[in-house]
């Protein structure tokens, strides 16, 4: 056999002193930082020897806003942090609010819960494969097949809740309204054919030689630095770290149902794409046990206050799984109609800590790749 | 999982002299926190860290909470003319900026323990000891809390604004922040818009 | 509440019938013509029977038909020798030029259809009948923009790449045998010719990213410059072998030397040797890289470098930039169709009635489908691993298939042609795939799954 | 001291020796900040053996890099082939692209399109847009369910709704409002107006098309503009407004039983 040298140089140790450096920034107008994102990269030809993220340009305040308004008013602002996934959002901040008043939730609307958050979950990480294609520079075909896929849940979304992503529907001690008619016939529907778009999508991508050498061995990071920059979500699970808020905390029901924990090999983008790929088959599981389990029953608890809703003097944290990761909610009662502290932990801005030290060393085409392999949404990254 | 109790008397057996104090939460979720003292508060973070029973080795969130100054009416008995007056003071409670830090374990899956340093006031004392080198988790996070409450983090490796720009004044999160009227006749966004308008 | 068919409301039948402007100024112009035509009363004479022989005579037909024209411009208009030549001349540059472009725009609307069609969208179908038009509209669209050119840009370089990068991509299309006795320029050293004049284009890209005086565009030309000249020499390197076997330069010896058919239907393609599948396929491969097609446009790699070497580029200077890569692709096709797949040969005896020029747009328009739905396949590669592509694999093998060819010529190009050189084709190829495979590609991995 | 840790992987590969990157091998004159190492003396990290012990849990065996895909656990996961053809995998993403191509041809599945405006679908009942005032019978102004109580002004997230009561000769409230103007640019679509409203006066739209050639005025809809009848809810969202109905059925009948029982004591 022949032995091939590694002709790459991707080193820092190989670069030319005297050679001089590049500083491109990147955004916040650029076709594929994913919003308004910009990072200040340093360039020796075209590896990447330094990296920096700025941030700022979606920041409106929300917590300020969050700390002027009813607890209740603030349900659609959350709506609009992570605009692809309202409906976990949604969760995060009824389950902290019902920590701070102790208010307990109906089965039914425990379930109704699972069911729209794994279907969330689905739906995220389908357009994630997307997003993450495009990067490459896919010219759009896997972000086609799954907005085609998305679609569908997304009419389940607008059928259930009356937005396609601003969904506003979570409340304190449950939920705002019970399924219309055929819902759940239309979601096991929708919830058969998902694993032959799985099958599609995984013919397409898992093995195609150009996605893997443009992903295996890009971005890696050991476990032990993961968890100490606070990664979370798929991205923890690539590196090999068993943590799922899910398991962990068995908020919700989650302890009901039987699903399983994909964990990644590398730490890589690849293994961090393959995490969602492996994860959706997970959440199909879920959904399939969850709508033939629902009971019936009330889906808020009576005590529950819609208006006028004063918790009682105290704080609590209250974090979810939500599909980009570690989604939190911290909030502080002084006994008034608004919160005197509201505090979001976001995913998204805290996965990003690691972008520079994952990019270093490589191409500024895998800097895309990473970035869209962490897969944030700009909306809860700056809130 | 250990109490906050025990979790306290490890401290002080690690840490000597370090001041840790329980706060206890009244509400219903039951997550009492413990304050620390800003001088040890690195010292404390580590031990909370590498301890192989507590292994808190995730932060999963650091925020900052502002406390306004409060004024409390007191009954005070004074003495006046050999007899005991009772009349009413009003004293200044001065109020402190707070970093609150939530610490989870995820080899041994527990938590959470609510970890809080305070200011000495909101003015001027508003140095604490930046956790960043225990858990760079903060990093972030302790940058926008600079950013939007105004603590100063040392030892943060970029103490620098996140969100806000550069040349921005104030502190936007602090209960007492108003924010610059647009239609205020002297502000200059105003202004260009006006001298736009009027060319 | 599902979207079902019955619940799509149907306002109309079909999208309403609206005559954009571009029809009316196309009637408009067939209309004056023919009656300019008309009014020299000597034209119907000489050029309806030219035009009817053409019919009768399909496959003679450009030939006829160009014929008809110099009489009649020899009748009526010119009588100098010298510059009835340099009608003749012209009417050749015209026709291609017509031809070119009306397939340019055509591949514009297909690529666009196609690629929709990939995603499950319909694409183009808003302007004119099935979206026909569409490129009309996007002409005129490009065309009325406004001409930016950036502050600091070298303004002559700045004007001058989109020139330098459409005049190479049109001048080689001279050499293309189009058909039997239908080649512009019959040069003895055509391919070559057709070589050195592509390698101008790289010329043209990085004038554009250094006059640009844009550090996206810069990249842009960097990765241009270095992925073309390492794609050339598989290009040449592949064509070489066609060249010995063929014993020509000169494109219209080699498409003559592969008519004919083995057994009686298949055709004698260099395509269709153990060698020249090979060849075939690097040669294909090493063109996309040419032509900055999808997966290797990394110049303009808009994920990283929003447009590369294009992104200070607006308007007709744009314009121009997108029809120097179309024609570039049609002219890397069409050499392809020449070197491997028989050129003017039709692939099966009883379809030789249709005429040869046809046969060579179809081999031509089959690639660039093929290009097409790469395109809508395919993520971008890297530009280290293009690189490592090109000099560790494609290079290598460029040089096997020389070898290849000879075995074949002088193992009698029969069956113990295909004994020796398959295996002197497939070996090495296994062996460098092999290295490409440790480097990059198929290490598959397993996960494992906590039940928590 | 750097511990390997947090050194940036390369490659996939923790190249022992490389020292990371810091801001004095750098030949910028510090426009870009820059900080990688995190170390302050005096604080270490713990042993790596103690630190790789965390988040790989012990009951999970150890397979990474060496075992070979357990037969069943994930299908379509790729094996560790020892060698596969370069190629393959893209001439199977290929064919996944013909299908589509040539599937969207024939197969409605593969073409989800919708020719809009042509074609519309019909949004779902729950469907919203922007909120708009319910009236009863034909009139709008005497017919309108609003009795201008404040409590959608009050509860509105972004502060959208402006209401002004009217009042009757006498000064007194009218219980009707005389300005009822929502500013559609603000307005956010979250319903909680119409979900906090005690008489089921305010709903949400299904009307998508709010577009205007005019900036600011036309984006301030007042209260003529806002109004629909009963009869177009029905038309939207018959379910609710069926429930609706029988809900306000129920109140008046409660009312003149009550009212009944008054005069009967009278």
């Amino acid at each position: 056999m022949i032995a091939i040298p590694d002709c790459s140089f991707n080193t820092t140790e190989n670069r030319d002193p005297a050679a001089e450096l590049l500083e491109l920034s990147l955004g916040p107008q650029h076709p594929s930082t994913h919003g308004v994102f910009r990072m200040n990269a340093v360039l020796d030809g075209e590896t990447v020897v330094r990296l920096q993220p700025v941030f700022g340009y979606l920041h409106r305040n929300h917590e300020k806003i969050a700390e002027n308004v009813s607890y209740l008013a603030s349900i659609p602002y959350t709506d609009r942090l992570d605009y692809l996934c309202s409906l976990t959002n949604n969760w995060a901040y009824a389950l902290s609010v019902e920590k701070l008043t102790g208010l307990d939730v109906p089965e039914r609307a425990e379930y109704i819960r699972i069911i729209l958050a794994e279907l969330t979950r689905l739906q995220n990480h389908t357009a994630f494969l997307g997003f993450l294609l495009g990067d490459m520079g896919a010219w759009g075909t896997a972000l086609m097949y799954g907005f085609r896929q998305r679609e569908k849940v997304l009419d389940l979304f607008e059928s259930l809740t009356g937005s396609r992503m601003m969904s506003n529907y979570m409340r304190f001690g449950g939920c705002r309204c019970d399924f219309p008619e055929g819902w759940l016939e239309q979601a096991r529907t929708v919830i058969d054919e998902y694993p032959e778009f799985l099958d599609e999508m995984e013919q397409l991508l898992v093995s195609n030689e150009i996605l893997i050498s443009r992903t295996q061995g890009v971005g890696a990071i050991s476990p032990e630095r993961a968890i100490n920059a606070g990664l979370s979500g798929p991205i923890l699970r690539a590196t090999g770290v068993d943590y799922d808020i899910r398991k962990v905390d068995r908020y919700g029901i989650y302890d009901r149902f039987s699903f399983r924990i994909p964990i990644g090999d590398q730490g890589d983008t690849y293994d961090r794409m393959m995490m969602r790929l492996l994860e959706m088959r997970e959440s199909l599981k879920i959904l399939k046990a969850a709508i033939d389990e629902i009971p019936d029953g009330p889906i808020v608890n009576p005590k529950a206050k819609l208006r006028n809703l004063r918790p009682p003097e105290g704080e609590a944290y209250g974090r979810i799984e939500s599909p980009k990761g570690e989604l939190g909610f911290y909030l502080i009662s002084d006994k008034q109609p608004q919160p005197y502290r509201f505090r979001v932990r976001p995913p998204s801005l805290i996965n990003l800590t690691l972008l520079e030290e994952m990019s270093i060393g490589h191409k500024i085409a895998d800097v895309m790749v990473i970035l869209g392999s962490i897969d944030i949404v700009l909306g809860e990254v700056d809130r | 999982m250990l109490t906050l109790e025990t979790i306290r008397d490890r401290i002080l057996e690690a840490v000597p002299d370090a001041g840790v104090e329980i706060i206890s939460n009244p509400g219903p979720s039951g997550q009492d926190s413990l304050l620390v003292s800003s001088g040890h508060g690195l010292a404390i973070a580590l031990f909370l860290r590498d301890d192989p029973e507590l292994r808190f080795d995730y932060c999963s969130n650091v925020t900052g909470v502002d406390w306004l100054d409060k004024t409390v009416k007191e009954k005070v008995i004074v003495r006046e003319d050999d007899e005991d007056v009772e009349t009413q003071v009003e004293r200044v409670v001065p109020g402190y900026l707070e970093v609150v830090y939530h610490l989870y374990s995820i080899s041994k899956k527990h938590g959470p323990v609510v970890l809080r340093l305070r200011t000495a006031d909101r003015n001027e004392g508003v140095e604490l000891p930046s956790l960043t080198p225990v858990w760079k988790s903060a990093e972030f996070q302790e940058r926008e809390v600079l950013d939007l409450y105004g603590i100063r983090f040392t030892g943060h490796p970029d103490p620098t604004r996140l969100l806000m720009w550069e040349n921005f004044e104030g502190h936007p999160m602090r209960k007492d922040y108003c924010a610059p009227d647009d239609d205020e006749p002297g502000d200059p966004i105003t202004a260009r818009e006006r001298k736009e308008e009027a060319s | 509440m599902q979207l079902e068919a019955s619940h799509i409301n149907s306002h109309a039948t079909a999208p309403p019938g609206r005559l954009p402007p571009a029809v009316a100024i196309a009637i408009a112009g067939i209309v004056l013509t023919g009656a300019g035509a008309l009014l020299n009363l000597k034209a119907p004479g000489i050029l309806l029977p030219a035009a009817w022989e053409a019919l009768q005579n399909p496959s003679e037909a450009p030939l006829l038909l160009k014929g008809g024209l110099l009489d009649y411009l020899e009748q009526g208009w010119i009588s100098s020798p010298f510059f009835l030549e340099l009608a003749s001349i012209q009417i050749t540059i015209a026709t291609l030029l017509s031809l070119f472009g009306i397939l340019f725009a055509l591949t514009s609307l297909v690529e666009r259809k196609v690629l929709a069609r990939i995603q499950n969208r319909y694409g183009p179908n808003r302007v004119g009948p099935c979206g026909l038009f569409q490129p009309i509209a996007d002409g005129i669209k490009m065309l009325i923009k406004e001409d930016i050119v950036p502050r600091g840009a070298d303004k002559t370089v700045h004007l001058l790449a989109p020139v330098v990068m459409v005049v190479p991509a049109l001048l080689v299309l001279a050499i293309l045998p189009y058909g039997p006795g239908l080649t512009p320029v019959e040069l003895s050293v055509g391919i070559l010719f057709f070589f050195a004049l592509g390698a101008t284009t790289e010329v043209a890209v990085f004038m554009a990213g250094w006059g640009s005086n844009n550090k996206y565009s810069l990249l842009g030309a960097m990765r241009a410059i270095a992925q073309m000249i390492s794609y050339e020499l598989p290009l040449i390197l592949t064509a070489l072998a066609v060249v010995m076997m063929a014993g020509s330069l000169s494109p219209v010896a080699i498409v003559e030397a592969q008519g004919g058919y083995s057994m009686g239907f298949i055709p004698d393609w260099f395509a269709l040797t153990p060698w020249g599948i090979a060849a075939f396929i690097l040669f294909f491969i090493a063109a996309l890289a040419e032509a900055n097609r999808s997966p290797f446009d990394l110049p303009e790699g808009e994920s990283e470098l929003v447009a590369g070497h294009l992104t200070e580029y607006s308007g007709f200077k744009y314009a121009t930039f997108f029809l120097a890569e179309y024609i570039g692709l049609f002219a890397i096709c069409g050499l392809a169709v020449t070197l491997f797949l028989g050129g003017w040969h039709a692939p099966l005896p009883v379809l030789e009635f249709i005429p040869g020029y046809i046969w060579f747009f179809l081999k031509l328009f089959a690639l660039v489908l093929a290009a097409i739905w790469i395109r809508g396949t395919v993520p971008r590669i890297r530009t280290d691993h293009l690189m490592y592509f090109a000099w560790k694999f494609m290079i290598p093998a460029g040089f096997v298939i020389i070898l290849a060819a000879a075995a074949w010529h002088y193992s009698g190009a029969g069956w113990l042609g295909w004994i020796i050189a398959t295996p002197i084709v497939l070996l090495p190829y296994l062996i460098l795939a092999r290295g490409l495979s440790n480097r990059y590609a198929t290490s598959g991995r397993t996960y494992r799954f906590s039940e928590g | 001291m750097t511990q390997l840790y947090q050194q940036p992987r390369i490659n996939g590969s923790i190249q022992p020796n490389q020292e990371p990157v810091t801001d004095t091998d750098m030949s910028l004159n510090g426009t870009t900040k820059y900080h990688h190492e995190t170390e302050v003396s005096g604080i270490a990290d713990p042993a790596p053996a103690n630190r790789l012990s965390s988040g790989v849990p012990d009951a999970v065996p150890e397979t990474r890099l060496s075992a070979r895909p357990t037969a069943g656990e994930y299908g379509n996961t790729p094996e560790r082939r020892p060698f596969r053809l370069p190629g393959s995998g893209i001439v199977q993403g290929m064919m996944v692209t013909a299908r589509n191509w040539f599937g969207s041809y024939f197969d409605r599945k593969r073409l989800v399109t919708v020719q809009y405006p042509e074609q519309q679908i019909r949004p779902p009942e729950n469907s919203r847009s922007i909120p708009f005032l319910v009236y009863d019978g034909d009139d709008p102004d005497a017919g309108l369910r609003c009795v201008a109580c404040h409590t959608c002004e009050k509860e509105c997230p972004p502060q959208a709704i402006s209401i002004v009561g009217e009042r009757d000769e006498n000064g007194k409230p009218a219980r009707r409002p005389k300005v009822f103007d929502i500013d559609i640019s603000v307005c956010m679509g979250c319903q909680i107006c119409a979900e906090v409203c005690p008489f089921d006066a305010i709903k949400m739209d299904h009307y998508l098309d709010h577009s205007s050639l005019e900036n600011f005025q036309s984006l301030i809809l007042g209260k003529t503009r806002l109004s629909k009848s009963n009869a177009y809810f029905h038309t939207i969202n018959s379910t609710d407004a069926t429930a609706v109905d029988a809900r306000l059925e129920a109140d008046r009948k409660k009312k003149e039983a009550a009212r009944q029982k008054r005069a009967a004591a009278k």
